[in-house]
């Protein structure tokens, strides 16, 4: 699934193109209802369920230090400003004053602390991983932290700075299992914007506005979620107007249903998910560039868009970033030729020499097993046309729709690197966060698993794990985004996967029932600047 | 739920009885409209299967397109063209439907055959080795039919990955245990018939009763089963391919309304021609074989044809 | 130890203590005096004439009843004899109108009793005869109980239906008629469901239900095949003493020549549909005049037939009642047939005494009608 | 005799039971795919393997199959079902929060199917083999065939999507403070649709069985002697027919009782009604493991005590099986 | 082998080959001890409730050449005991030795071979035929079993056993239903002599038949054993036919043997009271003897043979002990058999006061003419090779 954006995007890049209209509501809207699906359970940071929409929604309740703008870049927020030392070593950090729990207790650099070591101590694998870099945490002043890394990390502003909720020290110091802690009204406190007062499991949550936030009163003073077993659900909700906005993309067949529905909108902009063709790269013959680059030549990405995604997307770039990043580097550039294709696997002697229209490699006919998860459709569809176009270049693509964890399984067992695969072909993609830090590029193909945590490819190229290994460590921004800029040619180059596309967001709503809505690009309309007074925003 | 596919119910002890009505005895009175509507049920059932059968048999002469490919833009109304119009990537629907009925009928038959064999092996086994072997076999058919049914299918479907074989083994399986009770209690009633004792007498063997003189007899009786079972796998192959545990890739009546679904057509004017044909399609398989079966019920069991 | 002679005494009128008692408690109207019938000697409790029932099948039409026509008087026990098929029990149901519909239709005739025609009632009727002056046993007791009702109340509802008894009187009567047939401890007994009673103790209680609005006919449709020779005979006994008490006139269906003989007063003896010979008990025995009748009679291995000797026997079998010949049914096998047999069927004929009939070309001196 | 042949029930549910949870604990088990990646969240793969193997352990996944096994029958014997690794809550809560609304559909779909399937079984019987029976019986034939979701699909597609008359799913509108009569509308309101789904699908069964059971009553010797008592048509085919029709209609009905959970699975799922089939489907695809368990549990007993309602009820109707 | 082409009818079902009686013909055909075959009740969950004793210690023998009848009420052990001679249910306990050779003893091979020397004729005409074979297939599966006349021997084979019972040989490709229950009946004894057996277990075989019919199974059994030798075990509930054809006869009560011997002495002078009720209770077609005779009517119903009464089984019926005084002896000492007459046991501590008593005797009325009788030989003369006339249909 997707998880909610904890990387920044730089100002240049505007949101949504169809930007949503910012109006400045007079009044504020008393109330109003959203639909989503599955159930985020007590949304507190230990039992939140998904990282989209649940961390988007457990962060309506609490803040983080640093809080990203429509634009994608963070911005101060519980913290009114942060200093790095030369060595990228030390944060010090100031915190905005008269900040209160919503009980009524005063928010102070103590509950910086406590929430650091709390997360520390107490795995919870967005935030401990987040947080994994620190060694200490100092608190200088009630209103100032020190925070120490072991080593230095360019993307710790945008990883953890505006990632991690503070939780309230005299709330949470009494829980000791907080994964099984019960949360209720009295003790999910936050200082966020919302406050979380009622919770149906499998039906709805209630959140009434925090009117003392330190940001100023939220927009809509109460907000209803409800919950409905599928995408359909909430279409059908809001035709009837059962509920007045969707949290949860709809699928692109309904988008321009819906937008030609009276009274309702659908704001759009770019998701940083991806869906991308994958190949074992340590097997035969996905070993062999010229295969990988027959392939990734042969897959017509626009036809893929406009066909399975009716073009709510953006055709995948072959150096992986999407082109809405600032560290896109835009001279990679992706094409589609069959012909040539045909001719680089002519070239490498991987020829049909049966006539049976399926090459041959050793002997054996180039046909491989392409797995694609049974509970996506978008990605069976997918798989189902690379077939077709494999097709025109000998490569015989045989669509196996296999249990989403099965895939999983086969393709990165255990969720660890290093104990192989077990698949020919597949499609695959991550989830936002993997795509919004651009560092991660080399998770994706360093060799080291400790580095390259997710090269599910099993892709070991010399000079990819020396760009990777400078890229993780360049404090320096520009040099940073040229070593990124080479990184992607490299990518380009030796295809380690083929980039496919990247879809869109879609949200619907109801205009006439609100319309404050802010699009940040790879996150959505779910944040909580949508309910803010827009000179609250950042 | 759609679990047994026509339920036609089981009763205690079904007085299953197959001899012929002896001459001279009164036999079971029979209404006359009764008999023909019978017959006329039956024979609306084989027309039904019938024309599906053939459709099937005929798709590549029927359907304007090969389902495969991609004929057209996406998401199209019916037009002169494409008749159903195209679904979420351009295939064509009515094209899809036809071929459909391949999947469909094939799964629908041979799961009901696995069940046929598994069943009536298990049934005359447990009929005829009545103590051991039965007890310990019905037991485990009792158990069968207590797990809850929907749940274990979906599990199974779960654990065995989606192929066309997978889905007919599990439905298979799982449905025969209701056909070895009905063979069984059949059994049961003929190892106490005279014929197998004077067979016996005569120093026949367990093989040579069972092969000569049990599975001639049983086998109407197993055929009706099998027509019912067969409907019933037709409604569970539909229902797993809708939620998402059969192969979506097949082009199965099931997995179109498994992509009517998952692309939104149900809310949209698609329905009229996404939604309604397959599932129309669906009823009118499992109508088939149902009514086939009832009527071979109604010939089989000289209780429901009595009654004056 | 129960030693009992099988004939009732003289046809005389006699009202029981049981009959009276019955007749205060439920206050009904009283018959006509039931020795000799409303109308005087001449006419008869049942008189069927002409009565054709067939019976509509795949294969064609079953002629199961095919134009007969006989008596019963007040009081007397007729016989009702032949093999399986030959529409004995169809003649009964036809009697109650209860042939198998709409497989089975009475087509013909005319059933008088006491003076009505029963085919021209209504169906309201009709069931108030049903159970009320006329009671049916029938062959298998273990299945004539209705399994989900209690005794006394199975033969209660005959009572309250047909005497407007109220639920306490009905189960009053019921006791006193479980009593009656001999059940010991029937105010318990009468609380039992049928599964708790042996064959011989179900066929008393469906006697206890007929019996139950003191009917002045009882058909009686092999009462006793499906019971054990020693239960039989208690069987038989009840129905001998009931008759005798009630005074009821009694058709017994059987295809036991000796209970026949033990039990009736006439005999009809009936073959393929028809009844072939019909006289008093004495004559059919003595002196049967239709082939049929003194072949089935030396078929039977009596105790004075000589042991181990061949036995005389009527080969063949009926003919099929869908497409009866044109000719004496029994000509086929009829040991002594002659061409006449073959070429049109006899009339039930006047022989010997005046009430001795039987259905064959031959007459009564051994010569041939013409 | 009596009491040990009830004892001897009491001892093969007992026997089912304990298979039923071994297979419920296996069967989850079987299945392929890792629970780590809903218990660590969605970023299970940036997690080092030491966290991992924390996760793991936090839920007993690190020890052998044979003490997960025997923790589980302990948990199960002190009334412990659990804890939701997705929801990360005791899962008697979750199924406490569902039962009441499957509840609510199976009941009323139990109870409307029973109701309208007994009628009109008893009609078709009487006028068996008149047209009016077999129109009936076709009609009944046809919606047995119809498949579940299809109908539901239609039905949120024409009654709620295109006319708007009831909501499209859910069982009552959420966060809305209602109260009394316009709570009760409310739910009734949201309850319409899958209930008139589930009864649609479910009456074929009930008429069936009772026209199955009146038709062989009717051929039985006892309504003969009943005619012959003179007995009124009515008499005979409520006193006698129906009556003894009704142990079976009734088996049938109490062992629907038990299925009708199950078949609530794809109800619910076409009208997001938050019951217990939901959840199950939900744990499937979530591999929520200890509420898969759990909810196999409590389908496997709902089956066992509808199967356990039979056999108290059927010696009530049926003398015959009071046997002492 | 004898050739069926050349011999007469004995040819046609002449046993193959007739093992020489171990000690010099003196031992009788079948030998049965102490017979006991108990069937257990079962409950729901295959406990054990305990046992319906269905033969309950019967001991008897049955002669070479001999015709051994056996009467008593439906549950009294008659079918049991005559499954448990051809080892078609297992005894409990006792011992059964066919010619010397112990039943139960045997290997299945042996038992195969047993079974070819004895065979069994069931009652219902209707069940005792697989509908769904033609009377060839059924006829020839005795054949086949035991290898006999296989290849062009098995027609002309089936041909002749079928003439034999008086049935046309084209009815060979019928199926059974299109016979009336007597030719079915003659189907199934041709089935019986297809193995050319020295023994035939009759059991009921003419209670399902209407009288005519009867009649002529009743001659073909007669012609048969006249004809072929053989020794039947024959089995009725109807006195009448079992003093027809038997030469002695057996009468059971509730598991046990309650009096044996000539039926000419049973029907004159019964010593146990069942018999004579049974006596009593034959209703003859015949009223001026009907209306002379003394019946007995026995109360009550025949005790269930799961829990028989102690003591005598029968005093709880009993009309003499009733008559007695309700001795305590019977209550309590179940019977031992004595003779009462050459060859005739009785299980009866008051086989002398029944003895004396009139009750059932049966009066010998002058037998009723009722036409000639076919001119049939006697039993034991030879007859000659043509089968029965008028064969039905
Ligand atoms: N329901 C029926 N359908 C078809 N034929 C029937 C039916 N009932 C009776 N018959 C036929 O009607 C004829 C007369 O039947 P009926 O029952 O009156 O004979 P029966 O003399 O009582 O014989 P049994 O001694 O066997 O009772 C028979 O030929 C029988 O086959
Ligand atoms: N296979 C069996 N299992 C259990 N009980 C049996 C079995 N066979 C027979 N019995 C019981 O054994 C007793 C004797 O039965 P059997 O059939 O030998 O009696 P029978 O004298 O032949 O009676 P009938 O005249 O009715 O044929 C009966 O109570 C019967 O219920
Ligand atoms: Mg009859
Ligand atoms: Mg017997």
């Amino acid at each position: 699934g997707q998880a909610g954006p904890s990387a920044s995007v730089p100002a240049e890049t505007g949101p949504a193109e169809s930007a949503v209209p910012s109006t400045t509501p007079e009044a504020a809207v008393e109330s109003l209802r959203a639909g989503m699906v599955g159930d985020e359970s007590t949304l507190n940071p230990y039992t939140y369920v998904t990282g989209f929409p649940g961390w988007n929604l457990l962060m309506l309740q609490y803040d983080s230090l640093l809080q990203f703008d429509v634009n994608g870049e963070p911005q101060p927020w519980l913290a009114s400003g942060y200093e790095v030392s030369a060595d990228g070593l030390t944060y010090t950090v100031t915190l905005v004053d008269g900040v209160t729990w919503n009980d009524g207790t005063p928010f102070t650099a103590d509950d910086v602390k406590f929430t650091v070591d709390y997360f520390q101590a107490n795995t919870q694998s967005r935030f401990t991983r987040d947080l994994s870099g620190v060694a200490s945490v100092t608190v200088d002043a009630p209103n100032k932290v020190t925070i120490t890394l072991t080593s230095p990390n360019p993307s710790f502003p945008i990883r953890a700075l505006a990632d991690v909720p503070i939780i309230p020290k005299h709330i949470w110091e009494s829980v000791t299992t907080p994964a099984e802690a019960t949360f209720d009204s009295p003790t999910n406190v936050g200082t966020g914007p919302y406050k979380l007062v009622e919770y149906v499991a499998d039906q709805s949550y209630r959140f009434v506005a925090n009117e003392t936030y330190f940001r100023g009163a939220p927009a809509v003073k109460e907000l209803v979620l409800v919950q409905y077993a599928d995408e359909a659900g909430i279409v059908a909700a809001l035709r009837t107007g059962d509920v007045q906005a969707g949290f949860r993309s709809i699928s692109p067949e309904q988008v321009e249903a819906l937008a030609a529905a009276p009274g309702i909108d659908v704001a759009q902009g770019p998701e940083f998910t991806t869906q991308m063709l994958y190949f074992d790269v340590t097997k035969a013959p996905f070993d062999q560039l010229a295969v990988r680059q027959a392939i990734s030549l042969a897959i017509d990405r626009q036809d893929m868009v406009n066909t399975v995604y009716l073009g709510k997307g953006t055709v995948g770039n072959s150096g992986w970033t999407h082109p809405s990043s600032p560290f896109f580097n835009a001279a990679v550039a992706t094409t589609t030729d069959v012909a040539r294709a045909n001719a680089l696997l002519d070239e490498a002697g991987l020829t049909d020499s049966n006539g049976d229209g399926i090459r041959e490699f050793d002997g054996n006919p180039m046909s491989f097993e392409l797995l694609a998860p049974s509970d996506n459709p978008l990605r069976l569809r997918l798989a189902e046309l690379s077939r077709e176009m494999l097709a025109q270049i000998g490569i015989d693509a045989v669509v196996t729709s296999i249990e989403r964890d099965t895939l999983v399984n086969r393709v990165w067992p255990d969720f660890d690197v290093s104990k192989g695969r077990d698949y020919e072909m597949s499609i695959f993609g991550w989830s936002a966060p993997v795509q919004v830090d651009p560092a991660q590029i080399t998770a994706l193909v360093a060799s080291d698993p400790a580095v390259g945590s997710i090269n599910i490819a099993g892709f070991k190229n010399a000079e990819a794990d020396r760009l990777s290994g400078e890229i993780l460590v360049e404090g320096d921004p520009t040099r940073r985004k040229d070593l990124l800029g080479q990184l992607q040619a490299l990518v380009a180059d030796q295809v380690p996967f083929v980039m496919l596309l990247y879809p869109d967001g879609n949200y619907a709503y109801n205009a006439d029932a609100y319309d404050g809505w802010a699009f940040i690009a790879g996150q959505g309309v779910v944040n909580k600047l949508s309910f803010l007074q827009p000179d609250s925003r950042p | 739920m759609t679990a047994g596919g026509v339920s036609l119910p089981e009763l205690p002890e079904p007085a299953v009885r197959l001899e012929s009505t002896p001459i001279g005895a009164p036999a079971a009175a029979r209404g006359r409209l009764t008999i023909d509507g019978t017959t006329v049920i039956g024979l609306v059932g084989v027309v039904l299967v019938g024309g599906l059968i053939l459709t099937a048999i005929l798709a590549p002469f029927l359907a304007p397109y090969d389902p495969r490919e991609r004929v057209g833009i996406p998401f199209q109304r019916p037009s002169a063209l494409y008749p159903l119009g195209t679904n979420d990537i351009g295939q064509d629907l009515l094209s899809e439907l036809i071929y459909g009925a391949r999947v469909s009928l094939t799964v629908g038959i041979v799961a009901a055959t696995v069940a046929l064999i598994i069943g009536t092996t298990v049934g005359v086994l447990a009929g005829f080795y009545r103590r051991i072997v039965g007890s310990v076999l019905m037991r485990f058919v009792d158990i069968l039919l207590i797990i809850p049914f929907l749940p274990l299918l979906i599990v199974l479907a779960a654990y065995l990955g989606r192929s066309l074989l997978n889905t007919i083994l599990i439905i298979g399986v799982l449905i025969w245990a209701a056909t070895a009770r009905v063979i069984r209690s059949q059994v049961l009633s003929l190892t106490q018939r005279d014929y197998i004792r004077a067979a016996r007498a005569l120093g026949a063997s367990d093989a040579r009763i069972i092969g000569r003189h049990i599975l001639p007899r049983v086998l109407l009786l197993g055929i009706s089963q099998f027509v019912q079972a067969t409907s019933g796998a037709i409604l569970l192959e539909a229902s797993l391919s809708f939620l998402g545990l059969g192969d979506p890739l097949q082009k199965s009546w099931g997995s179109i309304l498994y992509w009517a679904q998952v692309r939104g057509a149900f809310l949209t004017d698609a329905w009229l021609w996404w939604v309604l044909p397959p599932g129309l399609l669906i009823g009118a398989a499992a109508l088939g074989f149902a009514l086939m079966g009832f009527a071979l019920e109604q010939r089989i069991n000289p209780q429901l044809r009595s009654g004056r | 130890m129960s030693v009992w002679n099988t004939r009732p005494g003289p046809p005389a009128a006699r009202r029981t203590k049981l009959a009276s008692s019955l007749d205060r408690l439920g206050g009904r109207r009283e018959a006509p005096d039931r020795a000799t019938g409303a109308d005087g000697a001449d006419s008869k409790l049942l008189e069927v004439s002409h009565l054709s029932t067939h019976i509509w099948t795949r294969a064609g039409v079953v002629r199961a009843v095919d134009d007969v026509s006989f008596e019963l008087d007040y009081g007397e026990t007729l016989g009702l004899v032949g093999e399986s098929g030959c529409g004995k029990s169809m003649t009964a149901l036809s009697i109650l109108r209860l042939v198998p519909e709409p497989a089975g239709r009475i087509v013909g005739g005319e059933i008088l009793f006491e003076g009505e025609d029963l085919l021209h009632l209504s169906a309201e009727q009709m069931r108030d005869r049903r159970g009320g002056r006329i009671g049916m046993i029938f062959q298998d007791p273990m299945t004539s109980l209705n399994p989900v009702h209690r005794i006394g109340d199975q033969i209660a509802e005959s009572a309250r239906i047909h005497l407007g008894l109220s639920q306490r009187a009905a189960s009053d009567r019921a006791v006193e008629l479980l009593d009656k047939v001999g059940i010991p401890r029937a105010r318990d007994r009468a609380r039992d469901y049928p599964h708790q009673f042996s064959g011989g103790m179900r066929q008393r209680v469906m006697i206890a239900i007929a019996l139950a609005c003191d009917p002045i006919l009882l058909l009686a449709d092999e009462p006793t095949t499906a019971l054990d020779v020693t239960i039989q005979a208690q069987i038989l006994e009840l129905i001998v003493s009931i008759s005798a008490e009630f005074h009821t006139a009694v058709i017994l269906i059987t295809h036991d020549l000796g209970i026949a003989a033990g039990m009736c007063d006439r005999i009809n003896v009936m073959y393929a549909g028809r009844i072939v010979e019909s006289g008093a008990v004495d004559e059919i025995f003595n002196r049967p005049r239709m082939p049929y009748t003194s072949g089935l009679m030396a078929s039977i291995p009596g105790l004075s037939t000589a042991r181990g000797q061949p036995l005389r026997t009527i080969e063949g079998m009926p003919p099929n009642l869908i497409d009866p010949p044109a000719a004496c049914r029994f000509a086929a096998r009829c040991s002594d047939a002659r061409e006449i047999c073959h070429a049109g069927e006899p009339e039930l004929t006047s022989r010997g005494g005046p009430d001795h009939h039987a259905r064959c070309w031959g007459t009564d001196t051994g010569g041939w009608l013409p | 005799m009596r009491t040990e042949r009830r004892s001897s029930r009491v001892l093969q549910y007992v026997l089912v039971l304990l298979i039923a949870i071994t297979l419920n604990f296996m069967l989850p088990r079987m299945m392929p795919g890792n629970p780590l990646a809903l218990l660590a969240g969605a970023d299970v793969g940036l997690l080092s393997p030491e966290q991992r193997a924390e996760v793991a352990a936090r839920a007993g996944l690190d020890r052998s199959i044979v003490d997960q096994y025997t923790a589980y029958l302990g948990d199960l014997a002190s009334g412990d079902l659990g804890f939701s690794y997705r929801q990360k809550r005791p899962i008697v809560d979750m199924i406490l929060e569902r039962l009441p609304w499957t509840f609510l559909l199976a009941g009323s779909a139990l109870l409307f199917s029973a109701v309208v399937g007994v009628a009109l079984g008893a009609f078709s019987a009487w006028r068996r083999g008149r047209p009016a029976d077999l129109t009936l019986l076709g009609v009944m034939i046809a919606l047995d065939s119809l498949p579940s979701f299809w109908l539901g699909m239609l039905f949120v597609s024409f009654f709620a999507v295109q006319l708007g008359f009831f909501p499209s799913g859910g069982a009552i509108t959420a966060a809305s403070s209602l109260e009394g009569v316009d709570l009760v509308l409310n739910i009734a309101s949201h309850a319409v649709l899958p209930v008139l789904t589930l009864s649609l699908l479910s009456v074929p069964g009930v008429y069936l069985t009772m026209r199955y059971a009146m038709l062989s009553v009717l051929g039985e010797d006892f309504i003969r002697t009943a005619r012959a008592k003179g007995v009124s048509e009515r008499g005979v085919l409520f006193r006698h027919v129906a009556r003894n029709a009704l142990a079976p209609v009734a088996t049938v009905l109490a062992l629907r009782l038990g299925l009708a959970f199950g078949g609530t699975v794809v109800v619910e799922t076409v009208f997001s009604y938050p019951g217990l089939g939901r959840l199950i489907f939900e744990a499937v695809s979530g591999r929520d493991y200890p509420v898969m368990q759990a909810t196999f549990l409590v389908f496997t007993v709902a089956v066992l005590l509808s199967n356990l309602l039979a056999d108290v009820l059927y010696p009530l109707i049926d003398p015959r099986a009071r046997a002492t | 082998m004898l050739g069926y082409r050349h011999g007469g009818l004995a040819a046609v079902t002449a046993p193959v080959e007739r093992a020489a009686p171990v000690d010099g013909g003196a031992r009788d055909l079948v030998e049965v001890d102490d017979l006991k075959v108990h069937f257990p009740i079962f409950g729901s969950l295959g406990r054990r409730h305990g046992d319906v004793r269905a033969v309950d210690g019967v001991s008897l023998r049955i002669r070479r050449g001999e015709t051994f009848g056996l009467v008593g009420e439906s549950g009294s052990g008659k079918t049991t005991l005559g499954h448990a001679i051809l080892r078609l249910v297992h005894s409990t306990a006792g011992q059964i030795r066919f010619d010397g050779q112990d039943v139960a003893a045997v290997g299945a091979r042996e038992l195969r071979r047993l079974r070819r020397r004895m065979q069994i004729i069931l009652q219902d005409p209707y069940g005792s035929l697989d509908p769904y074979l033609r009377v060839e297939a059924i006829i020839g599966e005795a054949l086949d079993i035991h290898g006999l006349d296989q290849g062009p021997d098995r027609k002309p084979r089936i041909a002749a056993l079928l003439s034999l019972v008086g049935l046309d040989a084209q009815y060979a490709n019928r199926f059974p239903h299109a016979f009336s229950g007597g030719q079915r009946q003659r189907i199934g004894i041709a089935r019986a002599l297809a193995v050319r057996p020295e023994f035939i277990v009759c059991d009921e075989p003419i209670s399902a038949l209407d009288v005519s019919i009867q009649a002529q199974i009743l001659n073909l059994l007669l012609r048969l054993r006249s004809e072929l030798g053989l020794t039947y075990l024959f089995i009725a509930h109807d006195l009448s036919v079992v003093r027809h054809i038997s030469d002695r006869v057996g009468v059971m009560y509730l598991g046990t043997m309650v009096e044996v011997g000539p039926a000419v002495s049973i029907y004159a002078r019964s010593g146990h009271p069942y018999t004579r009720a049974l006596l009593s209770a034959i209703p003859v077609p015949n009223p001026g003897a009907e209306r002379r005779r003394r019946r007995v009517i026995l109360r009550g119903d025949i005790p269930s043979p799961a829990s028989p009464p102690p003591g005598c089984r029968f005093h709880t019926r009993c009309w003499l002990y009733e008559g007695l005084g309700s001795p305590e002896r019977c209550r309590t000492e179940p019977p031992i058999p004595r003779t009462i007459a050459p060859d005739h046991q009785v299980a009866c501590h008051f086989a002398d006061e029944t003895l004396a008593s009139e009750v059932g005797v049966v009066q010998s009325d002058a037998p009723v003419q009722v036409g000639p009788l076919p001119d049939v030989p006697m039993h034991g003369a030879p007859m000659p090779g043509a089968p029965m006339p008028g064969a039905p249909m």
